[in-house]
């Protein structure tokens, strides 16, 4: 099953076993179903909840906000999570801060779909990876898609919050295959601890602490970990344990650090441009909580300082690629 | 209406809320006993008074039930009394007191009390109140939501954002303008081209004007207003001229003498006063009492 | 309209450029062009073409210059080539050659070429015409700030943040609006509430409807318009409805063939190219070389 | 001469010198003059250069980029910095983008000014120090007021720069008094080398650097940061070293390193609420650059991962107090 028919499948679920929640956003009708596809079917099963929007992206979230405010649930498509920005306010300044602004918990269950990055040509406003502009609201909780993840469950957590959730979804997942059974291929497997997917050679079978070096990163940079892990491990025998978080904010440190166990030598990595980035909040965390055990301080991955051009090649140069990664495994342990 | 008993379990004095005039008046003394307090260095912060507006919000209290979503603004407290009837607990959030109705998180600007709420941020309100309106619409046939903004804050892209979902869904909001002719310092001339009616019937919303500052003819107008909105007739603007008495915030009032002479013209407390002047003294008193009481009450606690 | 010469030193061929008929029928064929090149896995990313609202951008071509400013949307090409005469570095940006126009950074939705800007997020480009319509009032009078917008674009709050201004400061600004009817895959009628013209209206902008898809005629309506707005007479929306002939971006087009056959009955080319056979043949072969000649460059240079 | 006044004489020789510099903001002209007092004076001087706007934030910021594109430059007044949320479209994503994803650089010489931060019981949504959420996009540049700085070379700073610039101004410094000459008190001294300000009893008189530990922080945070200072040493004899870098980001870690000599413990502090900070920022550029010489991690204070709340004692506790700077500054050096 692809990651989009999984999250689609989720909805389905979703919508069909609550109908208080309403799914909101531009062109999710069938028979178009979403620009990426992904609400495809929902609006045939579900006409009463399914809403197909104008373009206003502001105005979208601020309905779904009163949506959730009414004792309903809501989840709205962002169709490009560039787009984001224009709901920055709804998002940050009423959404977040009605759950907390009130002088008591305000229940606001809602989940912000945000389509997002590269690597597929659409251009500087339409390929960001914007996650780390939303780190640190309080009252809110995002959230990335992951080829690991049961989407259902994604989706009951994050209303289950009643506080606002933004999910990143890494477009080129969408048409990716979901990973089921505990197994990658040969050499990797995967488990899941808490809202923590851990993939290595050790997982499942041994002590995955025992790696190397350590990678954390987001769901939609899961293909490229594993392509530098795996060279990494088959030409030098580094072995390398990855940590996929669901949730990026609260990140939560003190797991995080439980399942590093003994590893000195920690890669962050994201799609994200460089400069205040997702990772440089994780790296503060676990150089809170490991400065004795790290070898040297945790190494950042990320995209250039930089637009995100059109023209492959140029975003080839731009984004993180998975010689990129293993380059800064290798240093990272080595170094 | 019902009365919700005040969050501070104040003794409610029912003659005062429920008559309009002691409402009117309650208002008036609050307003400006508040002013009175920032004067005398005894609240921090800010606060947007509602004097000479306050007959919209007790015109329209009447007409609005505990199932109906109320969206007020900045210079909310005439809304907040007139449809919540918690002058303690409005006092006590605005001075941080044991309590608030907020707890004195939210202060003057952020209240929420059962379905009525404010935030600080102009425009902000009316695509959430479209949200509300549409669980209204779907699961709650009947009620509305209503959103109060002033002239102002038409200018904000999120209005015209909020109205065009409204109107293409025939959602039950009606959005109430106190037009006051000014946005805090700037004349409605400068910030809003054409008109507050052009811009309701670009997207099809009706819209009314009223210039009325008394309570039973404005309540009179608006009454149909909102029975078509409850009856699905879809988003409705109610246009309220009205006169801003008072400074924005405080002590920043920079119109010339003239023109606020003319505001005060219209100004409907000097004959009310004069017309039942025990109300008046009582309405003074009862919030003279209030304040003297939420001030001597503790702190508000609130951990984050 | 003075001829740009291509950001490619590519040689243009004055009389398809230059000839209204020529220039629509060179856009058809890059259009087509990009589609086919698109199907055989030769280009990636997206595109938006301009089937069959070519002659919207070939009529107005004329009646601009190099002094006004110009903002496109992401159904630009059109718009580009009209304006500026540079298939070449158009294609070459497409496609990440060298020549493109800007570097293959921007790609087909971000173009910059002297005073002609375009970008991918709807509505935001109003604003900036504003401004850049301020500048012009004040420092360069007589010259205008073009803007072309969707009609699924009035769904954006910046519109109406931006129309306020230009009408408050009686900017030379001039709204193009290509109604195609449809948003991606939205129809208007559950995307627009009320109509533009309305919407114009309600901020004091003046407003043009037309249907005309004669590029003579559309462009002796267009003229007085932007007459007026180098005038001094302040803010106009020309509204041209026109008929989308292919899909959103690239094969998602989800209308019933019943819609797209009516679509197809409004389109200008089966009749222009049957009356100039040659014409027509000389303009796809135009294009042909371009796009050969521009596949065969280097791809383009470009550091961060 | 307070800071206000500092600032709103910089604005009125930057508009005097350059005829196509434009002011926007919302009731900015006379006799109102900004809801900070800042632009008082400037319609009256400059009626052709300063433009009241109606609400419309995000307009108006777009707005200023036209003007920018056009050849002019551009300060737009944001009224509460809360509100730049409004405008996060125009700034992330056309006037950082402008500059640089047309394949060649764009000059867009404007300011963003936004009154910032708490202290003044203006509640959850005008109370909020929300640099962190505009750190790192490529393409724009941010600043924070100080009461040191030089206002008139600030501006012509940044728009010498050609690229947008977000402008920080915390609110409380309005009303205190402008540094000059040098002396802070009998205490301490301090001096600029680049775009920081050093404030400590060695500057200017010995070596700075012999500091027992070192507190990095914003120009909001200074008074508070000297009164934790002046306690620090009086009573325990504990040195510290402040650095007031004016540019917020594109942060100089290496000119930051330079000036920290030999320090062992740093401090790094903002108004910010907790999570994503600006200081996990510097923390990771100054662990790149410092990591053996550090002797623990560098310390980060912030306000509390809360909304602002309205009451004075609630917002004491939830922001940063000099208090809190001092014991931050006395664990991390003793701890
Ligand atoms: C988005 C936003 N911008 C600016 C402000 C600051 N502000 C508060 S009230 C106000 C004027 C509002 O005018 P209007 O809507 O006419 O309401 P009035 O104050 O006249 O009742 C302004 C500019 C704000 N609170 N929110
Ligand atoms: C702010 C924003 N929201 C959504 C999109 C995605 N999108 C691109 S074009 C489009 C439809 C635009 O419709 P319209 O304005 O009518 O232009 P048309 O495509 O019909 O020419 C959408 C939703 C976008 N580019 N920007
Ligand atoms: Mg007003
Ligand atoms: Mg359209």
């Amino acid at each position: 099953m692809r990651v989009a028919e999984s999250v689609n499948a989720a909805l389905h679920d979703a919508l069909g076993d609550d109908p208080a929640l309403y799914l909101l956003g531009e062109d999710v009708l069938d028979p178009y179903g979403g620009a990426f596809k992904v609400t495809r079917g929902l609006s045939t099963r579900f006409p009463g909840q399914v809403l197909t929007t104008p373009l206003s992206e502001s105005g979208i979230v601020g309905v779904a906000a009163g949506l959730a405010l009414a004792g309903d649930r809501a989840i709205v498509e962002i169709m490009f999570s560039d787009f984001v920005t224009l709901a920055f306010d709804q998002i940050v300044n009423f959404a977040a801060k009605s759950v907390s602004m009130y002088g008591r918990p305000v229940p606001m269950p809602m989940v912000v779909r945000c389509p997002t990055g590269g690597g597929r040509g659409y251009g500087p406003t339409h390929s960001q990876s914007l996650q780390k502009h939303l780190v640190g609201v309080p009252g809110l909780a995002l959230y990335e898609m992951s080829p690991f993840d049961d989407h259902r469950d994604l989706f009951a957590t994050m209303l289950g919050r009643e506080e606002p959730c933004v999910l990143f979804e890494d477009k080129i997942l969408y048409t990716r295959q979901m990973f089921t059974g505990g197994t990658i291929d040969g050499l990797f497997r995967y488990d899941r601890v808490g809202e923590i997917t851990r993939v290595g050679v050790g997982v499942g079978v041994g002590d995955p602490t025992g790696c190397d070096v350590a990678l954390i990163a987001p769901g939609g940079m899961v293909h490229r970990a594993l392509a530098a892990m795996r060279s990494l491990l088959l030409e030098q025998e580094i072995s390398c344990l990855l940590l996929v978080p669901r949730r990026l904010y609260p990140f939560d440190g003190d797991a995080v650090r439980d399942l590093l166990g003994g590893v000195r030598a920690v890669v962050v990595a994201e799609d994200g441009s460089g400069g205040g980035t997702w990772g440089a909040e994780v790296a503060h965390q676990l150089h809170q909580r490991m400065w004795g055990q790290l070898r040297r301080p945790v190494t950042l991955v990320h995209a250039a300082d930089s637009v995100v051009p059109s023209a492959a090649h140029l975003e080839h140069a731009v984004l993180v690629q998975d010689t990129d990664l293993r380059q800064a495994l290798e240093e990272t342990f080595l170094g | 209406m019902t009365l919700s008993v005040s969050a501070s379990g104040h003794a409610v004095r029912e003659d005062l809320l429920t008559d309009d005039a002691g409402l009117l008046l309650v208002i008036r003394h609050f307003e400006s006993k508040l002013l009175d307090l920032f004067d005398r260095g005894l609240l921090n912060g800010t606060t947007h008074t509602c004097l000479g507006q306050e007959h919209v919000p007790v015109a329209l209290a009447p007409l609005l039930t505990e199932a109906d979503f109320v969206f007020s603004n900045h210079r909310g407290h005439g809304h907040y009394l007139a449809l919540r009837r918690d002058p303690a607990g409005l006092l006590a959030e605005i001075t941080g007191r044991e309590g608030a109705v907020c707890g004195g998180v939210g202060g003057s600007q952020h209240l929420l009390n059962g379905r009525y709420l404010s935030t600080g941020v102009q425009g902000q309100s009316l695509p959430v109140a479209v949200g509300t309106a549409l669980h209204l619409a779907r699961s709650e046939p009947g009620a509305v939501a209503v959103a109060f903004v002033g002239d102002g804050t038409w200018g904000e892209g999120s209005v015209y954002e909020a109205l065009n979902m409204a109107c293409l869904w025939r959602l039950p909001l009606l959005v109430v303008t106190e037009n006051n002719g000014i946005a805090q310092s700037t004349p409605t001339s400068m910030e809003l081209a054409g008109t507050i009616a052009g811009r309701a019937a670009a997207f099809g919303a009706a819209h009314h004007l009223t210039g009325t500052a008394d309570v039973a003819g404005l309540r009179a107008e608006a009454a149909p207003l909102l029975a078509a909105v409850r009856a699905g007739a879809g988003p409705h603007v109610l246009e309220v001229d009205v006169h801003r008495l008072g400074p924005h915030s405080k002590g920043d009032d920079t119109r010339p003498a003239e023109e606020l002479r003319r505001a005060a013209e219209h100004d409907w407390y000097a004959p009310l006063a004069a017309a039942r002047p025990d109300l008046d003294e009582r309405a003074r008193r009862f919030v003279d009492d209030i304040a003297e009481e939420v001030l001597s009450r503790p702190l508000s606690g609130w951990r984050p």
